[in-house]
Parts: structure tokens; C-alpha cells; sequence
């Protein structure tokens, strides 16, 4: 969820980007992402002060350098970890993750399945071209098996996880998928994802126009079908992910098949949009308040720890005098 | 008599009372000791107590050792003046500590157990048993052991616990079951019994021991009074002699152990963020802040910390550092296994020039090694902590009381030279209790370093988190600060933050990270760096570092009462190497001994490695146990002698 | 699955026990899981000599101790990827997983999740207590949000993760459920994890008497419930969670469907049995095959690495051949 | 006249040429590059090439450094001979680096862009030339480049690849597009013409670099022959003394890097089981095992080598473990940042006396660093490899051939000492490619330590795997050997491999552990451990490890030809550390220089760690790029002037 709109200022897309020269590989995928982040948070009126872009290790983990805001470029795979640290540390900023897939589904996949559990406010946009680029186009998870673009040795051994599918298992509360030239869509796709009040999985088909020669804009454009018709299409006109809070056990399964039959959706028809938010599921930091109430106005990073006399400031009475022994 | 009178040597003063209490780890051992423990510190009494365990939650061995004195005590003793067992195997493993005019107290049944029906043992103890007693004809059996402990002068107290609780079955008209509760209790005030020990400290240690809940205490306070009777009707007390007296004090102690403290530091240096993954013996450590999140201030409000139990390590660092990003005082705590997956999250902080406390609590390595044994086998690992040339600063703590200043006095460290600050303790220190005076937080500062002012949108360019400065230092700002937006990486970097692959920046950014440690060299008092005890000028030199400080304590004030000059530095910064100043303390020519728990004397190498001193005497131990004074006493002895290799290593094989 | 049965002699439930004294806390549900794993392989009629029993870190991870087998105890999380090399090494032995629900889905999750993309024929047991055993009771990724079992400072503030439908997510082709005191059953599904010739996945539901005193073998046997009645109960007879290897898109849903759920189902009823057994799927081994032939032969821990004279046997040759410069 | 005429010294013999080509990542500089490299190979010269590239993949600044000799060399040059630019960066990144009497080529269009144009350029490296230009009042624009460079009397080639195209088109009848897909010869081309280097080598290449694909070939052929036509047509070559004879040879020679050399090692070795996780530079060595996974054995079959890749480096690392406990050969290569997520996974090894080799390709360092430049900064890291005190062995390879023969001997050290063995690499060798002989496959001897025979299933009780033995070395089984069934645990543990908290077995293993690298010490011949080149008799000793060593071969012999005596301690065997012989080797008190790739010196640490023994100077160099003979032979000069202080660092600001 995005702190509240900055009405003192208004910032535009390109107080979101950055002059500093960009060295994806021309045609990349990546730009149409990075391009719609930019609009999103503009649209959102965020300050670029207070928000921090997250980054993976790969082509993808480079985007918090294009971003005019605050950026942290981490460890590989380790992007999560990090944006929850300063997310609750800090709940004021917008947390956004960038990564690619092999950074979050395959050395990253522990954080991926644990963030589920812990619903922290933050948005994550994996940008999904199937290969590890920075590295020259390895198999990622998200590869299909059997298939091999033109760096492998042979045909993909290791079969593909379903993003949207671990996203759900996981318990991600807003899960969606956009596609990396679909920009119009995808601005809309980031606002929703960040505007939700808890932990959002974005999904993004990113071309690789240098490694991934099969998955190509081409490809998902269709222009190989018989009858040729873009692949990414939105979802069903009737598909609604939306689990209300109240909602009884089987309007959640019903959502939860329909949610399952359509996460499994991937060839001729990709399907794009929001595919689930839950809201039936608390926040992190709702479940911190209730065990901490002071949290709600003590946070780790806007505390006081010292007195004007640069003593500290906490007391201990107390907790000594359960050790007292005599 | 006042206890330990059986150690003649004149050392110890009046009251130095060695227990232990043994048994099935879940079978109340921990209890007890805290009963007695209790009962001794309302006596006024100073302890020191000690916990052994196995790898294991329910079934397999575990003792805790108590010590208590008059005056404060800094090790564990190896002979025992009382051993109070719940079990046969307890029995075995620990009669032979107990020497000549010590007591053993053990059940009935236990008295005669086969050793091949104690399935716990471990085999290489038991053949070694079997042999001692085949030695001396005895069966090998605990009632052979109990012959042998007769023989060598022991006192074997042969104990019917169901006698006592059929009497206070009989005193309070109470159900079998709810008497059979109080076992520990039992156990505890037989051993107090025989140590002639006032029975009213021990009641009212049960006060405390369960506030409030006045049907139990009774219970138990009969349960005291019927097992003083029962020692009084069935042992002849004048054939052991010792003794432990009360010795009213004024001044509230605490008993607190070394997780303890270390949390407890930590919330004083402000920590605000604690992430971490279980693992002995960090967990406890992470646990009590977790029982503590929310405290109060000196400025009368409230105020907390956060902890999150993480998904693994690597989770737990990176987590921390993210915090650490927006200011908050972030910190975790591991073991060796555990920090083995962090290395690579500190190289990064380093790289960022991030501040974060990293508490290493070791344990028995290598590998998982012995997960709750001690050890200080992570000293190399850790000191070089990840790839590449960066600053990192490591402490050392040698009690719970420096424990408790270091952990809060590591942030400012951590904010001062931004980067990570390494909090070295041990196995031995987390389950080692001491009793001590409330903590001062008038003494803990908090400097937080070099911050930059936040800026006006229209600074244009982005912020030098990273600018080139004399001392290394940055001014940093914290994530969300308007106006210094920036960027933090692993690669190496502009002064903005960005990815650099410039050789002459890459130069200067490698150059001002590593400047710091020398500010830092030129900024930390010496006290801070290494501390020295004993004779200033003695030349017979024993240099450590961490928990290892109370046995040599004890050492240097024996050698002292015997007339002899010894000087202990204790290394309280390992790194950045305080060079100058160790090089001048071991400029004069005197044997220097260093003592470690490691195989390879670690910290000697780091020693050699910066000064090419190598001591004369590089004392180990690596059997996961703390090292006592009394070993370390004998192998100091023997150096003194001229009987001593380069080499000693210190073995106890009944631990 | 299992290597071919030793008919020249065979071994008895007692030839895979361990006279060794077992330290596990009395009434641990461990017990049972071990009871059922050497009965399992009895009746599979394995050579012990061929089993390899390969645990993790954690109470559970104990168990190699107790097995008659070749016994590897890892690291804390890795069972998985040591287990997938001593498999692919040598395919002959019958590789067996125990570990902790921290552990595999903790801790371990990545391994876990990406072991789906290789169907790798193995056997994971997951002993699954809902907290950290070992290290005195934590809450483990399988504690559902909420609880407080004894060992916790306040309720548990992470959410649950359904190592069932993670399982299904990450693409293991045989995923069952049983109860740690229902051994008949349970042995009847370790022996048809072992048989089926992929990554199989057996989640045991394991009361933990010492830090698990909410979930407890009474809780477990509905002794809580108004009309006391067993919560562990078999799938409703008429759920069949094969997918045959010819199974068109619209069989795979349906299928999919149920189990998803019937994978959601606990609480009053926690279905234990088979839910999936997917037939649609290479193994890692075939795949291997395909890309290099004499793998069926040769295989790392089979195959000669040195001539007769103690030099090597690899003919390097027509490789130098491709650097040839001049 | 020959190559090189104006380095009058006289140390090169006649043909020592130093090319550079350089552009945008993805715009086919390695092309060009190895189009030369093959035909300098089929003139029967030898080569010595380097790569330099970002951590990018396309559009970023790449160059390729081509050394070519009469007889072998051993390092890049900082002076260029000529310098192939396929954009204005290169030019402005390069040129400073060709002197008087050198040649630049470059497209016209290059020749007059501005300085702030260059989007890529960093800005530290912008301003300095900038400044450079003022100075000297030229503009800050490449022409201002140019300019300098003809004042500086170097010849510069301003290219019009159009006309070459045209006119490929005309004689060819080919589309634009076509004629247009040649540039990268035409590039190779151009700078041979002006060599006068003879154009049959470079259509050999073609050949060679297309085998069969004939229209290819021939289109190439035609833009060779075009690109000739226009150097003959548009320059006096008179001005540019510099050119490149053939010299016939019969021997076949590879051209291979650091990455196929290790690959290759494996192979040979016997490597049957590789897991791994990509990261630069480590990943081309596992690609190309991936490419390789079939391959024939000498005695007529054909066997493999099977390859994971893993979802992490700790998965790579303990997937591996278990691939070695079945007895296959196995291994893992990383670098830095994977190496730190491989730490427990080592510790593990090495407390389960599991063979394992793990070769760690460095990189620029701490934490992500920089990852496509070198160093030799995880030295002190994997030194110390994970927590505790283990056995743990280190080689280091210092050129390619040594690369190949050392990833082989490594699995016989492995077995033989049932530990893991690093062996320690660097990007410099991963992209440093020479011309060598073909390996010699009756060189590589497989040894596989001790192995226990299977045994009855009668033999009652479980395999006693870590029997203790005076040597350390206890015979292993592998899983699934009829009846020698037993554990192995990271947990200290019995000789059967139970955990064990035993004090007396824990020492008993830890001793018997560390023992076998005493037993590796005395087995280990001195060349395996440390090698001398140079005097044996020098006072003057340089010493080193790594790749470090052919930039000071070239030294050495470059001094000896000056007749100054010096002595090159290369050592080969870090871990354990061979103190006898390199105490031996350093008692002769001559000057002491230590030259390493890093900020710190960690070897420098490491060697008084053991001995006590400091350098008298130190040598670094921590910018990311490789030592040359050149900057390294001017420190040298400026030490033996007792010119230098303690410390040199090596700096060159224009790489
Ligand atoms: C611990 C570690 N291992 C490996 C690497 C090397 N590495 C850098 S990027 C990358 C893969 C990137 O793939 P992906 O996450 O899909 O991002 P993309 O480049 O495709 O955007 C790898 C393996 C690393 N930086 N750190
Ligand atoms: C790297 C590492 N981190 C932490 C630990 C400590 N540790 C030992 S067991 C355990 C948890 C075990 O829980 P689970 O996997 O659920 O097994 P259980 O004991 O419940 O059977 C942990 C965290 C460790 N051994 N290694
Ligand atoms: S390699 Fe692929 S993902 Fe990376 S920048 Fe180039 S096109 Fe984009
Ligand atoms: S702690 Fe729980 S899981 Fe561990 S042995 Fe005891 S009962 Fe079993
Ligand atoms: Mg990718
Ligand atoms: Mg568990």
C-alpha cells in the first residue's frame, strides 16, 4: 500500500527516472517495465523520497538504478529479506522489489515462499524472461522443460515453476500478471499491486531479445499462431480475483479454482490482470501492533534510543528486577 | 565447617562451595539448580553456575553446576563438594569429580546399576569405567563405583526418596501423584540438608521461585521440611564436613546469564530491529528479546524492539541490513553453522558501509560440530568473514557483565565506522549465570556517528553517500531522508553508490572503507582494546581473550597469593589489530602463555600474523568444555616448571 | 522408486532397526514414522546395503541413526540436493529423506521448490510437527498464524504454508499425507512413495508432546470435538489422485481441482492418503539419458575413471582437436 | 621490420606485437578477435590473449588484448602496438595507451566525438582526460585525442568502412545488409594490412572460423581482400614501422583459456559428478562440462560427465557432497559471493572426510565487487573456509597449463586426504587465453587414496569409517558397498559416524583429522608445493602465488638479461602450509618482494601467520585488473633503487 498522497507537490514520471545511462541490451523487455513503474509511481503521487526500489542481482536487479528514487541494489536472490527489513523498520516508505526469476524463484525461492507467510506491505515485480540473463542465458526456473533457447547446451532437463501458482501457494494476498510491452495495462497493474495493503506479486513476461529466442515479442505478439493473435490477452472479462474479507469457504474455493485453472493458463493464451487479492488475510504489521501496540508510533527507524544527554534511553528497571535473585 | 575446607591449599576463602546436580535432560535439573541457586543468593551468597547439555530435548544427560562464595567467583571448579544425582548415568559420569571428603547423594535404585543398562553412556566412557574398576576388582556397576568412592574417602548419601514423600503423603493428606511433583525440591533440600545449609533460605527461595502460587509452595515447603528430617533420621552428618553458611548483603544481585546480558545490552544500545534464526546457544538470546519487545524509557514513555524469527540465516542478515538501511539500530545473533550463511550479507554491509551488530555465539565445531558444547573455534572463520579486503571490527566479551557494555557499546562502534561490528561470545558464556549488581545505563552512551542533513529537492545530483573524506568516514543518511536519495551495492561504487567498474575510483572507495579501521585504531581508548590484570609489570604474561578471562582470573590471583608476578591481557578489540599497543605490552621479554578453546590457538595466529609474536606456550582445549582454573592452574604449574611443551592441551575425559 | 527385490535374501523390518539407544522424547510421533520406514522397506524387500537414509537437521533429522542403513545426516534445510546427488550418482540405491517441517520448508524451501523441477526419484518424508523440535519449539512454517503453542512469546505472527500445495506447485509427481500413529497406513504410503518412480512427497503429520501442546495425538484423534471423532482420516473413497501418463487437459484439471481441495481441507478433517500421483512426467534420470546414452551404464559412481596402469582413462583428444589454432 | 622494433631495450625478441580491439559489448570484438588470434596461429606464432569486458551484456565497453610472439609470453602489455577501435569509447579509453611509433585504427565518424557524448564513459575517467586535453589545449573530443596522439607521433588509420562495404558490394553483387555483416573482418583485416601482415593467414582463419559454411567463408574472403585493396589505396605505410612476420611451425597448438583448461583438467582427472550455479567468471567452466557431458575414453568407449545446474551455490555445493559419498568424482566452481554461500557445505566436507574439489574462480571483490574484473582478494576467506579448526587443502594454478594439471591432481589430493580441496583461480586466467601443446593425458595419474574392501553382512556392526589411524587417513567406503553400512554427520561423532559428545572421541577425531595434513605435508613433493624459477641462488626473491606468476617471469628474465640475479618463489600449495621448505627457502636473508593482486597482501598475512617472515616490500594491486610484466618491472625497478616504501601499489588509471 502507498503512503498517502503528497498534495504539497506533484511529481511526474520523470521525477522518477533517472539521466544516468542505461545498459540493457537494446529492445530488452526490461525497459517497458522499468518505463511503467516510472508512470505508476507518478500516478500514485508518491515522493521519490520516500520510496525505495529493491533490486535482485541480474539485468532486471539494475532497475533501482534507473529509478530516481532511493535506491538498494542487494544481494542475489536476497531482495525480499531486505525490503522487509526496511519496510518494517520504516512503514512510511513504499517498498517496491525488482528481481528477476532466477533471483527469486530459484536462489531466492526460500524468502519467495516464507514472504507468503508474513504478508509485509510490499510489491514485487518479477520481471520473467525464463533465463538468467546477466549471467548469458541459462535456463531459469520459469524456463518450460524440454525447450531449449540458444545458450543451452540441450534441451531444458529442469522443469518450470508457475509463478502465479507458487505466489498463491505461498500466500501472497495480490497476485497479477502483465506483460513487459503492455504498458498501459502494466501502469495499472503496478498501482493496484502497490496501492494493495499488503504483500503483491506482479508477474511480468519480459522478452529477452539477446537469450531468450524463443520467447520473443513476436511470440508473445502471436505472430506465429495460424491465425495470429497476441499470446498475453487479459483475463476473462467475468474472471473476478477478488476474495472479500467475509468470504464464506466456498466462495473462496470457487475463486481458488478459478484462480487455479487460469494460473495454469500458458501457450496460445496468457492470460494477464489481476488474478487474486485477498483480503481476508491480516497484515505483518497489523499482527505486530497487536502484540506491540507502541509499534503503531514507535517505529525501529523513528524512535528515539537516546536522551538529549546521548545516554540511552531505555529503561530496564523492570527487566532487572525479574532477575533479581535475593 | 565452612565449606570447601577439604582444599587445603588456602587459596579459596571460607565459603567456595562446588555442587552439581545431574540428570535426564526434562527431568527438572534446571529446576533444581534454580531452586538452590535461589535459596543460596537470598543467603547472600555469590554464585556462578554452569549448565552442560546434550544436543537432545528429552532423555540424554545434562548437569548444571553451581558455585557459591563469598565473594565473587569467575570459573567453574572441576572437584566437587557435593554431587546430587537424579539418575544412574548421572552417577557415573561425575563420581570421580568428587574427591576425598566430598558427598555424593543418590537414590536407592541408582546405587546399583549395570553400566551396559546405562543406554546413554557413551561406549568409549564406559569401556574406560569398566577398566578403572577392573583395576580394582570392583563390578562394573554404580554400586562399584560407589565402593570406589567409599574407598577414596567420599561421602555416599543413599537416599529413599520414596521414604520422604510417603511422609508427606502422610503430613499434608495429599494424593501420590501431587507429592511425587516435588522431586526437585526433594533433591534440593537434601543436598542443603547435608550441607547443614538453613532450611528457611531454601523456603523462601520457593517463594520466588513460584510468586503467587501459594498451594505449591506449600507443598514444597513441607517437602523441604520432611527432607531435612529425613536427613536428620538417617545420616550421621559429622562424617561430612562440609558446610554452607549465609552471608547477608544489602545489595540486590541479579542472576543473569550471558543471552541474557547480551540482550539486555543490546536494548540499552538501542537496538531496535532483531532479526534471527534459531540456533543453540544464539536462540535464547533472540527469545528473551522476543518475551521483552515492548519496555519501558527513561523518559517515562514506552518504547520496543522488533524480532523476527526468519525463514534462515541468510534471511536474517540481509533482513537486518534492510533495517539498518532506514537507521533503526539492526542487529542478529547465530552460531558458527549459521553465520556461515551470513558471510556473505556482511561482505555486503561492509561494502555499504552499513552498521550492524552481528552477535557469533560459538559453539563445537567444525561443521554442526557439537552444537551445545563450547567452543572458540570461529575466531579465524570470522575475522576474515567474507571475501575481499573490508573493514570489520570484532569485540570479545569475557563475562556477562562485559557482555551485557559490549553489546551495547557495538552500535556505537557500528555507527561510528559504519560497517559491521562482530560480537564474539560462546556456548559457555550463554549458559554460564552470574551473580551481579543492576546494570548502570547511565554508562551507556549513544553516538551515532556522522549523519548528513536531509536536503532540499532542489540540491540537484544525487547524494555522495560514499564521498572520499581523510578519516573514511561518510556522512550517511537513512533511507526516506528528503532530498539524499542514493544508492547502496554490492558492487563496487561511485561516491553516489553507483556501479563502478572505474579502476581509480574502485581504488579510492577500496581505500577510504579500509581507512576507517585505522580511525578507529586511533580513536578506541586502550581500555577498550585490551584490558590488563594482574601485576602491570610482571613478565610472566598469559594473553586471552573472551570467556576464557574468569579461569585466568582465578590463576593469576592463586599465583599471586603465591608470591608470583603474572600479568593477563585480555584482547577486548580483535579487530581492527590494536598493533601499537599490543606490541608495546609484549615488547618485554617475559614467557607469554596464550590460552584458547580452540585446536589451533587461533587468536595466536591473528597475534603472529600482525606482530610475529609467538607465545612460548599456546594452551587448548577443543573438547568442548570451558576451560576451569583448576586445569588451567596445573598447566600453568607445569610451564612455571620448565615441564610444559610449546603445546598443552587441556583434557578432561569425565565432563 | 525402488531398486529390483533381493530375492536371494530377505530382509526383515529388524534388519533396518538400530539397536542404538534413540533419544527422541517419549511419545514423540517420530517414532511411528521410523516404525513405519522399516517396515516399509522390509516389505519392499531392500537390501539395506542399498538404502541410503538421508536426514536433515532437526529432531527429525535424527533418524538415519535408527535406520540399519547407510545413514547421511546434512546440513540443517539441505537434505534435498544431498539426497539429488547421491541419487544421480548412483541410481541403484534407494534414496530415502527424513526432516523437519523447518527444515524442508523453512530454512530449505528453495531446494524444496526447485527439486519439483527435476523429479528426481526420490522419497521426502516430512516430519511434520509444526514447530522447531530441536531447538526447543519455535513455530515452524507449517504452524498455522495465531497459535501459541507453549515455547512461544505471543501468537504465532507468520502465516502457515500447505507443504501439499507447495509441493504441487513446485512439480512433485506423488504427494501423500499420513499420521505419524496411524502406522499401517503409513507404511502402505512410504512403500508407494518409494515405488513410484519420481520425487515423491510424504507429509506426516507428527505430534510433538513436548513443544507441540496444541496439535497433540489427542487434538489429532478429535478428542476435542463435540462427537469425538479422528480429525486424520482417509480421503473420501472416491478421490483418485492419479493423473495417467495419457491424461488430456481437461482430466488434469479435474484432478487438480480436488486435490487442490482437498490440499486446503484441515482443521475438523485432515484427509491423509494419496492426493496425486502424476504420471505425465519424465524423470531427471530419463531426461538425462536422453542428453547422454551412456548414463544408463555408466554412471559417476559406476563407471572406470582410470586404465588399468593407474593413469586416466578420459580420452581428451578430439576435445583438444576443437581449440586447434593453427 | 619486425613487430615491436620500437621497444629498444632488447629484451623482446623480434616479434613481440601487442594488438588491442576494443567496442561495445555484443559488437563482435571476441569475433575479431579470435579471427586474428587463428590467423597469427596457422603463421605458426604464438599468442597470449586477454579479455576485459563489464558486468553487461550488450553495449557496454569490451577490448581483447592479442600478444603475439615468436616464442611464448606470459603477459598482457600496457603499450600497444596498435589499437582497433569499433567506437569512440575505445578510442578515448585507449589511446593514451599507444605510444610513439604505434598505430590506432579507428572509423572516421569516431574520430571527432565529443568527450560528454560517450554516454558510458565514467565520469571520473571523463574529467581526468578532459583536464588532460586543457592542459595541453585541445578540445575534449576524441579529434582532441587524435590530435595529441599525432603530436605524440603515433599513427592514426581514420577508417571509412562504407567505402570498404561499397566495394565489397560492387565485386560481390551482394544487398547492403550482407556486405554489411563482415565489419568484424574488415576490422581484422584492416589491421593486418597495416601490419603487412600476409592476408593467406587471415583467409585461413575465415576458414578455420566458419569450417564448411563456404559462402560465409568466401564473403569473407572477398571483405579481406577489399579491406587490403583499401589500406594499400588510402595510407603510406611507410609511416608505420610495425609488422607481423610469420614464423612456420609443425606443431599443433591449442588456444585455450583458463576456463577450458580447468574444464578440460576435470575431465581428465576422472570428474564424474559437477553441480553448480552460474556466476561470472566460474560459469564458462561448467558450460563448457555441459557442452562436453560425453566424451571417449582410452581404452576405446565412451563415457560422461554428468552436470546440474543448481537452484543455488548451496545446493551446488552439498548436491555435489553427495554425488562424492558414492564414490564419483565431484565438484563445484564458483567465485566469490557463491563461495561465501558455500562455507557450511565445506565444513561439512571436511568433518565427513569427503573428497570434494571446489575451485574458486576470484573476482573483484568484497561482496558483489566487481564481477567481470579480477583479483586475488578471497584468499584469507576461503583460507579460513568455515567455522572450526579442519583440514582443508589450497592449490593454486599460475597459468593455463598449470590450471589444467592442477584440476586433475586435485581429485588425487582429495581422495588421498579424503578433504576438500580449493583450488584457487582467477578471472585473469578465466579470460587469458595462450597458445600450448596439446596436454599430455599419460601425465595424469588417477590415485584414490585408501578404500576399505565391502564385508560380509556378517560382519556384524556398522562400518568403522573414521577409524583412528597414526595417519589421520581412515579407509572409506562409498554409499550402497555391501556391508559397510555406517553414518556421517556434520556433528562430531564416533569412528562409526554417530554424534557424539564425548570429550575423549571428540579429540581423538579432531586430532586425527588435522592429522592428515601433516600426513600431506611430508607426502607432497617440494615442486608440487612451492617452484622456483629463476637464480635458485638469488638473494633477491619475488614471491607469489597465482596468476600473478607470467608477469613476473617476464620480470625475471627481463632482469636477468640486465644481469641482475633474482629468484621466483611461486607457490603452488597454500593449505597446509609447507613451512619446513618455505622457511628453508626464505632463510637466505636477500630482499624479499611479495607482489599479489589485492589490497591487504593476504598471502604476505599468511606467511608470517606460519613463519613470522614480513616482505621487505609489498606489491598490490586492487584496481580489477591484472598485473603486467610492465608496471610490475618499473615497481622492481623502483625497488631495487630503495626507491619504494613497503607497501607498492600498482595504479594505471587509463585500463
Ligand atoms: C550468490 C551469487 N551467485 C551467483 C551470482 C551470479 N548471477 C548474477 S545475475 C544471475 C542470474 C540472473 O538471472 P535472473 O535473476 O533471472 O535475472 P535477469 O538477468 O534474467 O534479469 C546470477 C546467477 C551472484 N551474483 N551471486
Ligand atoms: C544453519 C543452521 N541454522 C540453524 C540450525 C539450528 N537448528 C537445528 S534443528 C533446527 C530446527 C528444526 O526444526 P524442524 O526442521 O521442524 O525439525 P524438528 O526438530 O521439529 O523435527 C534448527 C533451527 C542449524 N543446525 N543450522
Ligand atoms: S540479456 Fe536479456 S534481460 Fe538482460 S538486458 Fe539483455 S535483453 Fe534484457
Ligand atoms: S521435541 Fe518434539 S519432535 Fe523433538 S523428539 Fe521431542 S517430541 Fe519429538
Ligand atoms: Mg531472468
Ligand atoms: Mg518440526
Amino acid at each position: 500500500m502507498t503512503t498517502a498522497i503528497d498534495d504539497a507537490k506533484t511529481f511526474k514520471a520523470k521525477d522518477f527516472q533517472q539521466a544516468h545511462a542505461n545498459d540493457w541490451c537494446p529492445g530488452c523487455g526490461d525497459f517497458g517495465i522499468l518505463n511503467a513503474m516510472h508512470q505508476a509511481c507518478a500516478k500514485l503521487g508518491l515522493d521519490p523520497s520516500k520510496v525505495v526500489t529493491v533490486g535482485g542481482i541480474g539485468c532486471s536487479g539494475k532497475a533501482p538504478y534507473y529509478m530516481g528514487t532511493y535506491g538498494v541494489h542487494t544481494l542475489h536472490g536476497r531482495p525480499i529479506p531486505y525490503a522487509t527489513g526496511i519496510k518494517l523498520a520504516n512503514p512510511d516508505l513504499t517498498v517496491l522489489i525488482a528481481g528477476g526469476d532466477g533471483d527469486g524463484l530459484g536462489i531466492g525461492a526460500a524468502h519467495f515462499v516464507n514472504a507468503g507467510r508474513r504478508n509485509v506491505d510490499l510489491t514485487y515485480i518479477l520481471m520473467n524472461n525464463e533465463v538468467y540473463g546477466l549471467t548469458k542465458g541459462q535456463a531459469s526456473p520459469t524456463l518450460p522443460l524440454g525447450l531449449q533457447p540458444k545458450s543451452l547446451a540441450g534441451p531444458n532437463v529442469q522443469g518450470k515453476i508457475n509463478p502465479l501458482m507458487m505466489a498463491f501457494a505461498s500466500g501472497f494476498t495480490w497476485i497479477g500478471r502483465g506483460y513487459s510491452f503492455h504498458v498501459k495495462q502494466l501502469v495499472e497493474l503496478t498501482q493496484q499491486a502497490i496501492m494493495h495493503p499488503g504483500l503483491s506479486f506482479l508477474d511480468v513476461a519480459q522478452p529477452c531479445p539477446t537469450y531468450n529466442d524463443l520467447h520473443t515479442k513476436d511470440w508473445y505478439a502471436g505472430k506465429d499462431l495460424e491465425e495470429v493473435r497476441p499470446r498475453v490477452r487479459p483475463l476473462p472479462d467475468d474472471y473476478d480475483g477478488t476474495i472479500p474479507a467475509d468470504a464464506d469457504e466456498d466462495v473462496v474455493f470457487e475463486k481458488m479454482n478459478r484462480f487455479v485453472k487460469m494460473a495454469h493458463e500458458w501457450g496460445d493464451y496468457i492470460p494477464t490482470g489481476v488474478f487474486m487479492e485477498n483480503k481476508t488475510v491480516s497484515t505483518f504489521a497489523e499482527r505486530i501492533r497487536a502484540r506491540v501496540p507502541t509499534y503503531a508510533e514507535q517505529t525501529p527507524a523513528g524512535r528515539a534510543i537516546a536522551l538529549p544527554d546521548s545516554t540511552t534511553r531505555t529503561d530496564l528497571t523492570s527487566v532487572f528486577e525479574e532477575f533479581v535473585v535475593n | 565447617m565452612a565449606a570447601n575446607s577439604h582444599h587445603g591449599n588456602g587459596v579459596h576463602p571460607a565459603q567456595d562451595l562446588a555442587w552439581r546436580v545431574g540428570g535426564p535432560q526434562g527431568s527438572g535439573v534446571d529446576t533444581a539448580a534454580l531452586i538452590f541457586q535461589r535459596a543460596c543468593g537470598i543467603a547472600g551468597l555469590h554464585l556462578y553456575g554452569r549448565r552442560e547439555y546434550y544436543s537432545n530435548i528429552m532423555g540424554r544427560h545434562s548437569y548444571y553446576d553451581v558455585r557459591v562464595s563469598d565473594i565473587p567467583k569467575t570459573s567453574h571448579r572441576d572437584t566437587l563438594d557435593l554431587l546430587t544425582t537424579f539418575d544412574s548415568e548421572t552417577l557415573t559420569r561425575h563420581i570421580l569429580a568428587v574427591p576425598e571428603g566430598g558427598g555424593i547423594v543418590h537414590t536407592v535404585a541408582d546405587g546399583d546399576v549395570a553400566l551396559d543398562k546405562i543406554v546413554f553412556l557413551d561406549q568409549r566412557y564406559r569401556d574406560d569405567l569398566t577398566a578403572y574398576l577392573a583395576e580394582r576388582d570392583l563390578p562394573a556397576s554404580t554400586a562399584g563405583l560407589l565402593e570406589d568412592a567409599r574407598n577414596r574417602g567420599v561421602n555416599c548419601f543413599a537416599i529413599e526418596f520414596d521414604d520422604i514423600i510417603e511422609r508427606l503423603i502422610e503430613a499434608l493428606e495429599i494424593p501420590h501423584a501431587l507429592a511425587a511433583r516435588t522431586k526437585n525440591t526433594q533433591a534440593v533440600a537434601v543436598s542443603t540438608a547435608l550441607l547443614d545449609f538453613k532450611r528457611v533460605y531454601v523456603k523462601k527461595a520457593l517463594e520466588k521461585q513460584w510468586p503467587g502460587r501459594q498451594k505449591i509452595i506449600d507443598l514444597n515447603v513441607e517437602a523441604v521440611e520432611q527432607a531435612y528430617l529425613y536427613v536428620d533420621a538417617q545420616f550421621d552428618r559429622s562424617d561430612f564436613s562440609i558446610d554452607l553458611d549465609a552471608a547477608e548483603t544489602p545489595e540486590k544481585r541479579m542472576l543473569v546469564n550471558g543471552n541474557q546480558a547480551v540482550a539486555m545490552g543490546k536494548m540499552a544500545g538501542g537496538l531496535a530491529f532483531q532479526s534471527y534464526y534459531p540456533i543453540s546457544p544464539a536462540t535464547d538470546e533472540s527469545a528473551f528479546l522476543e518475551a521483552h519487545e515492548e519496555f519501558g524509557t527513561r523518559d517515562g514513555g514506552r518504547t520496543n524492539v522488533i524480532v523476527v524469527q526468519t525463514e534462515d540465516e541468510i534471511s536474517a542478515v540481509t533482513m537486518a541490513l534492510g533495517a539498518a538501511l532506514t537507521g533503526a539500530r539492526s542487529s542478529t545473533a547465530t552460531s558458527g553453522p549459521g553465520f556461515a550463511l551470513m558471510t556473505e550479507g556482511l561482505g555486503w554491509a561492509a561494502m555499504n558501509e552499513v552498521p550492524l551488530v552481528l552477535t557469533l555465539w560459538q559453539r563445537g565445531a567444525p561443521s554442526t560440530g557439537m552444537p551445545t558444547r563450547t567452543e572458540q573455534g570461529d575466531l579465524r572463520f570470522a575475522a576474515a568473514g567474507s571475501h575481499g579486503d573490508f573493514p570489520l571490527m570484532m569485540i570479545a566479551s569475557g563475562d556477562v557483565i562485559e557482555a551485557f557494555y559490549d553489546a551495547a557499546q557495538a552500535f556505537n562502534y557500528a555507527d561510528r565506522y559504519q560497517t559491521v561490528v562482530l560480537h564474539m561470545l560462546d556456548k559457555a558464556l550463554a549458559s554460564t549465570s552470574q551473580t551481579i549488581p543492576y546494570f548502570d545505563l547511565d554508562r551507556i552512551p549513544i553516538e551515532r556517528g556522522e549523519i548528513a542533513e536531509p536536503r532540499n529537492a532542489s540540491d540537484a545530483g544525487a547524494f555522495r553517500r560514499f564521498v572520499v573524506t581523510e578519516s573514511g568516514v561518510s556522512p550517511r543518511t537513512m533511507l526516506g531522508q528528503a532530498g539524499n536519495a542514493h544508492w547502496t551495492t554490492g558492487g563496487e561504487h561511485t561516491e553516489q553508490g553507483r556501479v563502478t567498474e572505474d579502476p581509480v575510483v574502485r581504488e579510492a572507495q577500496m581505500e577510504k572503507r579500509l581507512r576507517k579501521m585505522e580511525l578507529a585504531l586511533r580513536e578506541i581508548p586502550l581500555e577498550e582494546k585490551v584490558k590488563i590484570y594482574g601485576d602491570h609489570q610482571a613478565q610472566f604474561t598469559i594473553l586471552s581473550w573472551g570467556t576464557n578471562k574468569g579461569a585466568i582470573l582465578e590463576c593469576i590471583e592463586r599465583l599471586e597469593a603465591e608470591g608470583v608476578a603474572a600479568r593477563f591481557l585480555h584482547v577486548r578489540l580483535i579487530l581492527p589489530f590494536p598493533k601499537t599497543e599490543i606490541e608495546e605490552l609484549l615488547a618485554s621479554a617475559g614467557p607469554l602463555v596464550i590460552v584458547e578453546a580452540n585446536f589451533s590457538g587461533q587468536y595466536a595466529q591473528i597475534l603472529r600474523q600482525h606482530t610475529g609474536i609467538q607465545p612460548d606456550h599456546l594452551v587448548v582445549k577443543y573438547n568442548g568444555r570451558p576451560i576451569s582454573a583448576e586445569e588451567l592452574y596445573r598447566a600453568l604449574a607445569q610451564i612455571r616448571a620448565g615441564k610444559a611443551g610449546a603445546r598443552v592441551v587441556l583434557r578432561n575425559p569425565h565432563q
